[in-house]
């Protein structure tokens, strides 16, 4: 089944970005697809390559990268959140892209599910 | 049956059924504002598109919003326009309204009052959910 | 259709509202700080007990771990994340966040 | 002591536990979400109105406008952010966030 | 009057009154994680600091919490080691634990219960007001 | 009088940061000190220069950067917060610079007031 994924929090401020983690990943371990990650509001912080929590952590951003990669995940930082947020070519992990909320649409349109992560 | 089915009702089944459940309160949180930001996007694709304003949701429906003292851009505005854009439905939950002292006559647009109760099996139905 | 809420219930409405929300049929998935609404003995066990004359509540396991609830309402289904996406793949999704 | 409650007492309950430590001669200061308890014919005004009999309460006039919320709880007293000021400058803040 | 104060009380009187107001329940966000951190750098300095667990604070210390399933650090151990660090009164909510289905004993260390009405003064009384 | 202020939640998603900008606007033009602005947790990223919202909407970062450089505000911005959020030297405003939680320590005690700002 196709799963789309939308995470409206940043990193490590709120569970939401650990839950859609640990959600997709039993996603994928099950056979399912991801169509796509939308992150919109403060989920954009998910995407900053500049994280360097302390070695003892979860690297949120890094793990993320990893996986969205290893398993061709379509994952879009939305244009206009992360500008406000600082989010920008400049600092995009990589595997994600930006682009406009046309996406998310086309990912409720297209996902058999479409989950949302926030707070 | 399928057979029976006339074109355009047919196209009318194929459509995705969102719902936008509006249960934050304005200017709190930026989460009712770009909820509206994605209602404004996805009108311009051809679904159907439904709102629910629930809870504290209710508030960025009240008049005379006037943000000048905090600074921000007043998009409760917006809200008003929504019917342009070929929204469905309109709902407000009657309870969350009453609960906060406040009365059809408080709100910027027209909308359809509703109870949660009615609106249980209207959700089930839809596709997908959005919540902000 | 799931819902899914992730509140406490000590704290928020939101458990409340979604209870107004939710048709009898659908499950109700409790994970992050919502699995607070499974403990037992709290304040609101009575409406956790109530409205599961008519659904069925979920939580999941390694959120109620995480916070070391080990005395849960009887009847609460526990569910791990496989559970959790199998819920999803069952039914569309209603975030009561 | 100032207490801020920045939350809306219809989703938290931090205005109502907030009502529970503050003592008789502490103002209590509404501000963002937080002025939503100042409506008048709200499920919370009773208790905004109990509290009142010991405790001065304020709303931040700017959260107030931007809300729209014109028919407030009698005796609420609006502050702008000035007012909020010398409050602070008054009281140490305790911050019921 | 200052005449008659001893050298260490005077000295006591000297110290900023720091109260830490644990109001937010462990893991769903990481106010009392880092608020945790801040107790531990402060305790370095020589200065009053207080802690009070209300509200979904008291989860806080709940014994047994084991986080490997959400793969993030367990943090509440730290909690039980507080009263090596020097802060002067742990105080946990008795309604907040009672509401929420505890007892003294599900706690992971030893702690003052108090009512609320007890901590009215005693909220007044401080400098610094620290909420997580 | 002297103020300290804390702020723990970022720009745009929660009031938290507007509050205390017109809060400290206010202290100032009433003829009172800021002895230091802390930035932790998520209000870490009020601090990204990388921000650029939409010329409608207020510039969070842009007006904190001027406010505190005019008028010399101590504005730190917490090391560890910072890290995991990925604000770093290669992306901080004008006039803030990165510290640990010693500084608010120090501005709980030197400051008359201290007031948080969060969610």
């Amino acid at each position: 089944m196709k799963f789309g994924v939308m995470i409206l929090e940043g990193p490590y401020q709120h569970q939401a970005s650990d839950s859609a983690y640990n959600f997709v990943e039993s996603a994928l371990k099950k056979g399912h697809e991801i169509a796509g990650i939308f992150l919109y509001t403060d989920g954009v912080e998910n995407a900053t390559s500049f994280m360097t929590p302390p070695q003892d952590d979860r690297h949120i951003s890094k793990r993320w990268a990893e996986l969205i990669q290893k398993n061709g995940i379509d994952t879009i930082v939305c244009i206009a959140a992360g500008k406000r947020r600082g989010i920008t070519e400049a600092n995009i992990i990589k595997g994600a892209r930006i682009s406009g909320l046309g996406q998310l649409t086309e990912l409720g349109i297209n996902a058999d599910r479409l989950i949302t992560f926030g707070d | 049956m399928v057979e029976e089915n006339i074109p355009d009702e047919q196209s009318e089944e194929d459509k995705t059924k969102f719902l936008f459940i509006m249960k934050k309160s304005p200017h709190g949180s930026t989460y009712p504002q770009e909820g509206l930001e994605v209602i404004l996007i996805m009108a311009a694709y051809d679904q159907t598109i439904n709102v629910l304003f629930t809870d504290d949701g209710v508030f960025c429906l009240k008049k005379g919003q006037d943000t000048k003292g905090i600074k921000v851009k007043d998009f409760s505005a917006t809200f008003k326009v929504l019917e342009q854009y070929g929204i469905e439905h309109m709902y407000v939950d009657r309870q969350s309204l009453e609960d906060r002292g406040l009365k059809e006559s408080d709100l910027l647009t027209g909308v359809e009052l509703v109870d949660s109760e009615e609106m249980r099996e209207f959700i089930r139905e839809q596709d997908v959910i959005l919540p902000f | 259709m799931l819902f899914t809420v992730n509140k406490s219930p000590f704290i928020t409405g939101n458990l409340k509202s979604c209870l107004r929300y939710v048709a009898k049929c659908c499950p109700i998935l409790l994970y992050e700080d919502g699995v607070y609404g499974a403990v037992a003995g709290s304040t609101v066990e009575p409406m956790v007990k109530e409205a599961m004359k008519n659904v069925t509540i979920y939580a999941l396991k390694e959120d109620v771990n995480a916070r070391g609830l080990n005395n849960l309402i009887e009847g609460i289904k526990l569910v791990d994340y496989d559970g959790f996406v199998d819920l999803v793949a069952e039914h569309n999704v209603c975030p009561w966040i």
